[in-house]
């Protein structure tokens, strides 16, 4: 059994108290933890990755017990991929945090920091699905410290809001869980696979039942309509790097939907046949609409990019609604690339938002470095919108050449094609309001529409944006140029992702074929 | 025996749900915390009702126990609702604090922060 | 021997029974909270303490293993009881009787719930 | 006969690698700049030109690389005649757009940026013309777009740039996006995204189902490129550019981009009825229309830039007759419209730059003041106008000529007579463009005294204006190539031609007279004309999509904001809804098998519960507007909850749920102290029945969902925990053998969240105490109508006995939890309760000064040790959290377990007080900030001390 | 010294037993444990417990146990009557002011929960400055016999006990 | 007859639940309803022990045990309360 499985979740769970109680006096000491701890990760997640790419499920059995007795771990493609993808975003934001100086702005940033990503990896690598509600619970509370991190009253307002909806969603998680176990007498979640392939169609009304509370509860998370209402106001109001993080959120919603919805309830299963896609579908064409008029109509810089995530949810939820092997290579391609778009453009508006009064979507005198900011925006938003060069294109060709099913293809088309050039003008709208029309007006010229009810504008920072601050925004839109430069070898990466993920023989019997050691 | 607890499981939704809607911080604080009360017994109830078997292994004889894995579950839900019911009640009262109101619905966004659209070229 | 302590064990749980009863009844018979706050004395000592008496009965005799434990409830209720019925009282009458209805204490220093305690301006 | 050439790769990406040059070398000067700009052009055109020899014998140059495989997308480039002509148009107007560029800019304009923006436009334009996938070529067209917008904007400080730049993007873009959606289908259709491969495939194309939205969907890509009706508006407003990219962009290439693609799909899409009436007809309208607009314009620009609108209409007729000889007259038309176009723009933007005023009614007469310019733009004129011997003439008599025999929809003239109208228009407006700048008298109120500019200024137009008369008097010198690309565009077979002026009198050539004459004379009636043009009524095209724009972004805002809200109540009722309907819908899918277990008997006593818990809840929905009330009745739900667990055999689950029930309500009861007392009435009737139905409906479908699998059996995994907690776990209490053994990893997570939790409030709080809610707090009273004996003696007292006692029970409870109900949580939480009833005897702040706890350490100390004691298993080798548990006998005691399991749950027991103590001296410390005084003394007043200093008094 | 280490020897052995009542049998290992307990849990809580009240004559102790206990029996039984058999209206309920010699506050509280727990009475709360107790008697005719009867029976005991 | 005398009991217990339930919702001060709530805790004290006899096991005595505990905190709590607003002050 290979230890490195869990480290991913050991190590930041480790680390996080150290931070929080020892070192929480010496903010320098809990970066320098911090930090060190974040690139540990990702090396980690590099090896494991690199270890699942042998096309190997690694299985850990915790407490060794044997499984479905005790929890498992479970390293596969998707799993390492997720991990990994997690890791280097972390690292990303962290350095962000550091440079803005957000971390110093409240109480135990870093500590929470690392709980965070200890949730987000545990709810990626675990086997059982009642340890997926726990590691959900991880990561949710974390991000409600980190949501509410320096305080404020729009951002308490928002915090609230966020925790009740989440607190709804957890709620439901567990009757899910509940009709789960009463149906099927297990938690793990290939002995679940195994046992719904046992349960004929004309006994399946509860797991039925319970498949689709536990889509609910995943869609919250992925952001999907109806139940996307919240992500919008959260995002807005968190904390720029926070809202950065967030990014990889939703992709556990997405993530869970893939794993649950393909291996236990998905496709050959007799008992759920088709019962996810129907319903995923039409909710994600809804979602994409909603982020479409959301970044279209949006009055201000951070709602325009929460929309913006909600909308590539929808394009991702699309691509998963088909449960077709090329489609959720699409879904994946598209899932890494909308992470770390989104990630650029929180990072990016923060720094923006830092040196403007406000994040109003007007006018106002240049910014310094107006021009650089610009072209960052610029790239940020072709990225988003899905323009060429960046890997947003190629996603969504991806995606659409995935959706060719006659009964999908025109609601899909549509949507996706119409959905992109809104998002196109909506962000060519701001960005030539915010990095254009502003170099029109004198500095000391008053910004027109001062003062309407709004909250205390930000002071502006003159300050120029040193290389720390600029380079993880730099680093997210490389990562997007070579994940469209290489798309080929990646695509080959996720192929062989999907392929493992559509074995559903194949991840029972290595999990619960094989035996413990001892 | 089970109709007493299903109809209890659906009252404390349904007064949880209820509540849950109401417009203000702690009514929803409330209904949150009826809410985990029903999933709870809920999650209880999926293994199964059984009378004076407390799965506590008796060194004698052969004795029949309840299922106890759901008990373990609902055991680790009861904890973390209480921390996320903490952090809830702390959220609110900061948020009375910071907005002078416990109101749980945002104000409407003030409209014109910004020109719809720059007007035709002047 | 056994007979005796059966109906012994059978006769404290009735009694028991009867001053739980009793006490509750109390609760909702009575006029007035202050006379309210009479009747759970009652199931307290009596109901309860007979019903412990059953119980330490009960296991050492019937179930022949020494079991004293029940005391341990015992002293807990008879410790707080006490406590209970004083805040609970003082609950009452601060939102319902004002202090010149209740009899002078005689001292310089008016009942603890009207009045601050000696010195009690030095640590403001 | 193909030829594999990797160096084609090269010319399609040098003007990117060339991009990364200016923007760093306008720090070495304008020129360096300029030069660095010219190279990788006049690289890439070099080595086009080497390869031309080839091309121009039929030979096609391809090179690949893989890209995307998955998707059909590779880097596949070929060059054959018509990429040859388009390459090279790009790359030499390119060209010359630098020299151009390089005078005309002024000394506060970016240089280093228009250049930047200049080549990645080259590059995207010449990739759409190299491209031989259809995929790669989308997203070249993409990138023109991109480019375009940037280079459009340039002047970002005038609204019109902005305002046209993004009407551009907003047009193409969504052209772009229409053809993404036909060249999908396309590539289905003939599956493969290679357009070697869809060219050949023309007749399966055709014949497909598909085949009409294909059609549309690319020919909207191509109109909205090439500005053809009724996309024609967006061009003219483009031109607030910079002349140079107007000439580059406008005349040049990216408007062509849309003829080229019609010209490349021709072998797979042309020659049916649908090509023909779309395309030909869109294209007369916009010819004709164009020409119409241009001849009132003032502004040279945009006179040019209708006409620019006019003349790719009249291309897009010609490919949509889809006849040989069209295309080969599109083809010769496309190099002739450049070179004088590019010439013309040039010289607008030297008169510009000289007079400043485009403004024709301002001009005139320059004649005499710039003879240069004046002799550039009047052969650049006359051969728009189509005169003899200009090459603008021979390729107006081919699209007459191709006109005079079209047939459409039955009728014989349509098409001739309004192709005459057509030129005719062309020629009053060329007429117009020579006669009111150049000719006429000298004027004095030119806003700057013209003159001409300097040789760098005008040498490229006047290059140009050679080509126009070369190519008019030998037509024979662009013969190969126009045969060549010609023969691209149809796909081999073309008849045999040659290009030459006279071709004897033929219908054309009537045509032309009457074109010629007509508009000398609509020029010489200009002035009349002109004013019914300005009194009559047009839509204004920017008007119209101004408003359009206004009204989606209206509407979407409108939706957005009507949604978005943050009215969460709304967001959790749709959340509910949804959720029992689809949880309905799911239900309904499937069915059930028979129920297999009898139901258990319900005793009074259960009864009893029963009635308690539901009045309890009930009570609460009533009573919730007192939140205090609410509070008490939550306790006697808890209670009677715990009651019930007990009875159904889980007293482990009655401890854990008594206890935490007593810490919320004490944390309630804690911050409701600085909270409204009361909830008001706000929510009306309609919605409190609304809000009731959706609660109903929910507390139906647990209930019935509850009901249903509780009537069913089922096999469930803990058969083997009973087996194994005793022999594996070394524990009868299977309930905590489980949660510190079998999954002692969800009790770690579980841990984590209230350490996590502790966190946040602790951090919260410090947020608040250091925001505005701080000055809030020290302003408001909170001790309204409150008691005066705050620590009273009996209390306190008590505690001094009580307090031990039950420290005492919670190290019991958390010994014996591993064989009998309990374990470290419920043993932390009774600690809590324990440290909690000292608080309330002598207060938080006493209590603290007393013993001081670090509960972060606490809470650290505890997750570091489950944390550990799981880790601890790597050194044995094993999985992490594998116990090990032993049994010690050391006489005369009896003997006694020690497990690991223990000590993983001391983690648990140290963190949970943590966790809690943490919480509490967070909302302590708000207290204290509320203006609460600490107490020095353990109680109130203690008599006894009065007494002990009496007597002090005494001796 | 040895206060140090037993701070309060009652306690110790309060909890002693406590803890042999928890476990409910009698064994080496648990009277070990139990002693164990019942000298470092006082440590521990110490500080909550500064001053140190002394016990005198253990015999009064006993007595005034079985008094308590008696009067508890025989006055539940006479409240029981009242509450069940008199009408509201004839239930005369009075306030009753003790004054009191007592001044520890240990003394006070025993006296107090006394009070309380032998029916008919309740203590509602002490004066200001702890010199006198307020009782609450559910029915009689003659409240200064009640007081009498207190201080008679209770305080006088309590006073050999405590001061 | 133990068993007699044990449903007697549970009877007894189980109408007073009642009555308290009744104090409880009727009030009408909230010293009533904590009284009732108090009440409550107790009977169910030895509604627990009783049942332990009845089911002859000691498993819930820890049960009984700490809802005494508990109980007692949770009144003083809901009284501090009422008298000071703040419970730990
Ligand atoms: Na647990
Ligand atoms: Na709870």
């Amino acid at each position: 059994m290979n230890h490195w499985v869990i480290a991913p979740v050991i190590l930041p769970a480790l680390l996080a108290p150290l931070i929080g109680f020892v070192m929480r006096h010496d903010i320098q000491l809990a970066r320098i933890a911090s930090v060190t701890g974040t690139v540990a990760l990702a090396v980690i997640a590099l090896g494991l990755a690199a270890l699942a790419a042998g096309g190997s499920t690694e299985v850990y059995y915790l407490g060794n017990w044997p499984a479905p007795f005790g929890i498992v771990l479970v390293l596969d493609r998707l799993s390492a991929l997720m991990v990994l993808i997690t890791s280097v975003l972390a690292l990303i934001v962290l350095i962000h945090a550091i440079a803005t100086g957000w971390d110093a702005r409240g109480r135990h940033f870093h500590a929470l920091f690392q709980f965070q990503l200890m949730g987000i990896c545990g709810a990626f690598l675990t086997g059982d699905i009642f340890n997926l509600f726990v590691f959900f619970e991880v990561l949710l509370i974390a991000s409600y410290g980190l949501m509410i991190h320096s305080g404020g009253r729009e951002r308490m307002r928002a915090g609230l809001q966020y925790v009740v909806i989440n607190l709804a969603g957890s709620t439901l998680f567990l009757f899910a869980l509940g009709t789960l176990y009463a149906t099927t007498g297990t938690l793990n979640i290939a002995d679940l696979a195994v046992r719904l392939q046992e349960i004929p169609a004309e006994e399946a009304a509860l797991v039925r039942v319970a498949a689709m509370l536990l889509m609910i509860v995943f869609a919250v998370k992925a952001a999907l309509f109806p139940v996307q209402f919240w992500l919008p106001g959260t995002y807005a109001n968190a904390p720029g790097p926070v809202a950065a993080l967030f990014a990889i959120m939703t992709k556990v919603g997405a993530y869970a939907i893939l794993r649950i919805h393909t291996l236990v309830f998905g496709p050959g299963i007799e008992a759920t046949d088709g019962l996810a896609g129907s319903w995923l579908f039409p909710a994600a064409v809804v979602t994409i609409a909603v982020g479409a008029f959301g970044v279209l109509g949006a009055r201000r810089l951070m709602p325009l990019i929460a929309f913006s995530v909600v909308g590539s949810m929808g394009t991702l939820m699309i691509a998963v609604s088909a449960f077709t092997p090329t489609a959720t290579t699409a879904a994946l391609y598209y899932l890494v690339h909308s992470t770390f778009a989104a990630a650029a453009l929180f990072l990016l508006a923060d720094l923006v938002i830092a040196r403007r009064e406000a994040d109003g979507l007007r006018a106002q005198p240049a910014i310094v470095q107006n021009g650089l900011f610009a072209a960052l925006f610029f790239a940020g938003a072709i990225a988003m919108a899905g323009m060429p060069p960046l890997s947003g294109f190629l996603g969504k060709l991806l995606v659409l050449d995935a959706l060719r099913a006659p009964e999908v293809i025109t609601w899909a088309w549509s949507a996706v094609l119409i959905s992109s050039l809104m998002t196109i003008v909506g962000f060519a709208r701001a960005g030539s309001l915010l990095f254009w029309k502003s170099t029109a007006i004198e500095a000391p010229a008053a910004p027109e529409g001062e003062g309407e009810g709004e909250e205390l504008p930000t002071p502006a920072e003159p300050a120029n944006a040193g290389t720390a601050e600029i380079a993880p925004v730099m680093v997210a839109l490389a990562v997007l140029v070579m994940l469209s430069v290489f798309a080929g070898p990646v695509a080959d990466y996720l192929d062989g992702t999907t392929a493992q993920l559509f074995d559903r023989e194949g991840y029972v019997t290595s999990v619960i074929g094989t035996e413990t050691e001892s | 025996m089970e109709i007493v607890v299903a109809t209890s499981v659906g009252a404390l939704t349904a007064a949880g749900v209820y509540l849950i809607l109401r417009l203000r911080a702690f009514a929803v604080i409330l209904g949150l915390a009826l809410l985990s009360y029903a999933v709870n017994i809920f999650l209880f109830a999926s293994g199964r009702l059984t009378v004076n078997q407390p799965p506590i292994l008796s060194p004698y004889g052969e004795a029949s126990y309840t299922d106890p894995l759901p008990q373990a579950l609902v055991l680790t839900a009861i904890v973390i609702s209480f921390g996320m019911t903490a952090v809830l009640v702390m959220v609110a009262l900061g948020a009375h604090l910071e907005s002078g109101s416990d109101r749980i619905d945002l104000d409407k966004p003030d409209a014109g922060e910004d020109e719809a659209l720059e007007g035709p070229a002047q | 021997m056994i007979v005796l302590a059966e109906i012994l064990v059978s006769l404290l749980i009735v009694i028991a029974g009867v001053f739980g009863l009793v006490g509750s009844y109390g609760l909702v018979k009575l006029r007035d909270t202050m006379q309210r706050l009479h009747g759970p004395t009652k199931a307290t000592t009596l109901g309860v303490g007979a019903a412990l008496i059953a119980s330490i009965l009960y296991f050492t005799i019937f179930k022949d293993h020494l079991s004293f434990h029940e005391l341990l409830i015992t002293l807990f209720l008879f410790l707080t009881a006490p406590i209970t019925a004083n805040f609970i009282a003082k609950a009452y009458m601060v939102r319902h009787i004002r202090a010149k209805d209740l009899p002078d204490t005689g001292g310089e220093y008016g009942w603890a719930a009207y009045d601050d305690p000696p010195g009690a301006f030095e640590k403001e | 006969m193909t030829a594999e050439d990797q160096s084609l790769i090269v010319i399609a990406l040098l003007p990117f690698l060339g991009a990364l040059f200016p923007g760093v070398m306008i720090r070495a000067g304008r020129n360096a700049c300029a030069i660095f700009t010219a190279l990788p052009t006049a690289l890439a055109l070099t080595m086009l030109l080497i390869h031309a020899p080839q091309v121009l014998d039929g030979q096609v140059i391809t090179a690949e690389l893989n890209w995307l495989p998955q998707l059909g997308l590779s880097a596949s480039f070929f060059l054959d005649g018509l990429g040859l002509l388009f390459a090279g148009m790009i790359l030499g107007v390119g060209l010359l757009i630098t020299l151009y560029a390089r005078y005309y800019l002024s000394g506060d304009d970016p240089m280093g940026q228009f250049y930047t923006y200049l080549l990645l436009f080259q590059g995207a334009m010449l990739g759409i013309v190299l491209s031989n996938n259809i995929l790669l070529l989308l997203i070249f067209w993409e990138l023109t777009s991109l480019s375009s917008f940037l280079l459009i904007g340039y002047w970002k400080h005038l609204p019109e740039g902005r305002q046209g730049a993004r009407m551009a993007l907003a047009v193409t873009g969504a052209g772009g996006l229409a053809m993404i959606g036909g060249m999908l289908i396309l590539g289905q259709i003939v599956g493969s995204y290679d357009l070697t491969d869809i060219l050949a495939a023309g007749d399966q194309i055709r014949a497909s189902e598909w085949y009409v939205p294909a059609l549309i969907l690319i020919l909207l890509g191509a109109f909205t490129k090439s500005a053809q009706f009724p996309f024609h508006f967006w061009l003219p407003h483009a031109m607030a550019a910079p002349t140079p990219v107007s000439a580059y962009l406008h005349s040049a290439t990216m408007v062509k981009a849309g003829v080229f693609l019609m010209a490349r799909m021709w072998p797979a899409l042309s020659g049916t009825p649908e090509w023909f009436y779309i395309v030909s007809t869109i294209g007369l309208i916009t010819m004709v229309l164009g020409a119409l607009i241009a001849l009132f314009k003032d502004d040279l620009k945009a006179l040019l830039a209708f006409s620019t609108v006019s003349h790719l209409g009249l291309l897009t007729m010609l490919l949509g007759f889809g006849t040989p000889m069209a295309a080969v007259a599109a083809v010769f038309h496309i190099i002739n419209h450049l070179t004088f176009k590019a010439a013309l723009f040039m010289t607008a933007g030297i008169v510009d730059h000289e007079a400043h005023t485009r403004d024709i009614k301002r001009l005139g007469g320059l004649r005499t003041l710039m003879p240069v310019t004046f002799t550039i733009g009047t052969l650049a004129a006359l051969s728009m106008a189509g005169i003899i011997p200009l090459n603008g003439f021979l390729s107006k008599e081919m699209m007459l000529e191709e006109a005079s025999h079209t047939d459409w929809a039955g009728s014989h003239y349509a098409v001739p007579i309004l192709a005459t109208i057509g030129a005719l228009l062309s020629v009053a407006y060329s007429f117009r463009f020579i006669v009111h700048v150049f000719l006429g008298p000298v004027r004095d109120d030119y806003p700057h005294k013209p003159h001409d500019p300097s040789f760098g200024m005008w040498a490229a137009p006047a290059l140009l204006v050679g080509l126009v008369v070369l190519i008019g008097l030998q037509p024979v010198l662009v013969e190969p190539l126009v045969k060549i690309a010609a023969g691209a565009v149809t796909g081999g077979d073309l008849p045999d031609f040659h290009l030459k002026i006279w071709h004897g009198i033929t219908p054309a050539l009537y045509m032309s007279i009457v074109a010629v004459l007509g508009g000398a004379v609509l020029l010489a009636m200009h002035a009349p004309l002109d004013r019914i043009w300005i009194a009559a009524p047009r839509p204004e095209a920017k008007a119209i999509f101004d408003r359009l724009m206004g009204v989606c972004v209206g509407l979407s805002r409108r939706i957005t904001e009507a949604t978005h809200d943050g009215a969460l109540t709304r967001y959790l009722a749709i959340f509910v809804v949804a959720t029992v309907a689809l949880g309905f819908a799911a239900w309904r899918g499937g069915s059930m098998p028979a129920p297999t277990r009898g139901l258990l008997p319900i005793p009074p006593m259960a009864a009893v519960g029963w009635i308690l818990l539901l009045v309890a809840t009930a009570s609460m929905v009533a009573v919730h507007r007192n939140r205090f009330r609410a509070l008490v009745v939550m306790g006697v739900i808890g209670l009677t909850i715990s009651v019930g667990f007990v009875y159904l055999s889980a007293p482990d689950l009655a401890l854990t749920q008594i206890s935490v029930e007593t810490v919320t309500i004490m944390f309630l009861l804690l911050a409701l102290h600085y909270m409204p007392k009361s909830s008001p009435i706000e929510s009306g009737a309609v919605r409190r029945v609304r809000d009731g139905v959706i609660a109903i409906a929910a507390g139906c479908g647990v209930g019935a969902l509850a009901y249903a699998f509780m009537l069913r059996d089922t096999a469930t995994i803990a058969d083997y925990h009973l087996a194994n907690s005793y022999e594996g776990g070394g524990g009868t209490n299977v309930v905590n053998v489980i949660l510190v053994d079998f999954r002692g990893y969800d009790t770690y997570g579980e841990i984590i969240v209230l350490g996590i939790a502790g966190l946040i409030i602790f951090a919260l709080m410090e947020a608040l105490l250091s925001g505005p809610a701080a000055r809030k707090l020290r302003n408001t009273d909170y001790s309204k109508d409150r008691s005066r004996d705050r620590h009273p003696l009996m209390m306190v007292v008590a505690t001094r006995v009580m307090m031990p006692i039950a420290v005492v029970v919670g190290i019991y409870i958390f010994l014996r939890g591993h064989n009998q109900p309990g374990g470290g949580f419920v043993a932390g939480l009774v600690i809590s309760i324990a440290l909690l009833m000292q608080y309330m005897a002598s207060g938080f702040a006493w209590t603290q000064s007393r013993q001081r706890i670090e509960y972060h350490a606490m809470i650290g100390l505890g997750a570091v040790i489950a944390g550990l004691t799981g880790a601890g298993a790597w050194l044995a080798g094993r999985p992490f959290l594998t116990s090990a548990f032993g049994y010690v006998h050391i006489p005369p005691i009896e003997e006694f377990e020690l497990a690991t399991a223990m000590l993983f749950d001391l983690g648990v027991f140290l963190t949970v007080l943590g966790a809690v103590m943490l919480m509490l001296y967070s909302l302590s410390r708000i207290a204290r900030y509320a203006g609460e005084t600490m107490n020095v003394e353990p109680m109130d007043y203690d008599p006894s001390d009065r007494t002990r200093l009496a007597r002090q008094g005494e001796n | 010294m040895i206060h140090r280490i037993i701070p309060h020897p009652i306690l110790s052995l309060t909890l002693l037993l406590v803890w042999l009542g928890l476990v409910n049998t009698v064994s080496l290992g648990n009277l070990l444990l139990g002693a164990f307990l019942g000298l470092t849990v006082p440590m521990l809580t110490g500080a909550y417990w500064p001053n140190r009240p002394r016990l005198r004559r253990p015999l009064v102790v006993i007595e005034y146990i079985l008094v308590v206990l008696w009067d508890i029996v025989v006055a539940n039984v006479l409240v029981a009557k009242i509450i069940v058999f008199k009408k509201n209206d004839d239930i005369r309920s009075h306030w009753v002011n003790v004054p009191l010699e007592l001044r520890s506050p240990e003394a006070i509280t025993v006296l107090a929960g006394t009070i309380t727990m032998t029916p008919g009475t309740v203590s509602a709360s002490l004066s200001a400055d702890g010199c006198s107790i307020l009782v609450h008697c559910l029915h009689t005719d003659d409240p200064d016999a009640e007081r009498d009867g207190i201080k008679q029976r209770y305080e006088r005991r309590l006073m050999e006990i405590f001061e | 007859m133990i068993e007699v005398a044990l449903l007697f009991a549970f009877a007894c217990f189980g109408l007073g639940l009642l009555m308290c339930l009744w104090r409880l919702t009727k009030g009408p001060d909230s010293a009533d309803r904590i009284l009732a709530l108090d009440t409550m805790v107790i009977n169910v004290i030895a509604l627990l022990i009783l049942y332990g006899i009845w089911k002859g096991t000691a498993v819930y005595f820890e049960v009984s045990m700490l809802v005494a505990m508990v109980g007692f905190v949770s009144t003083v709590a809901y009284c501090r309360f009422v008298l000071r607003g703040d419970i730990i002050e």
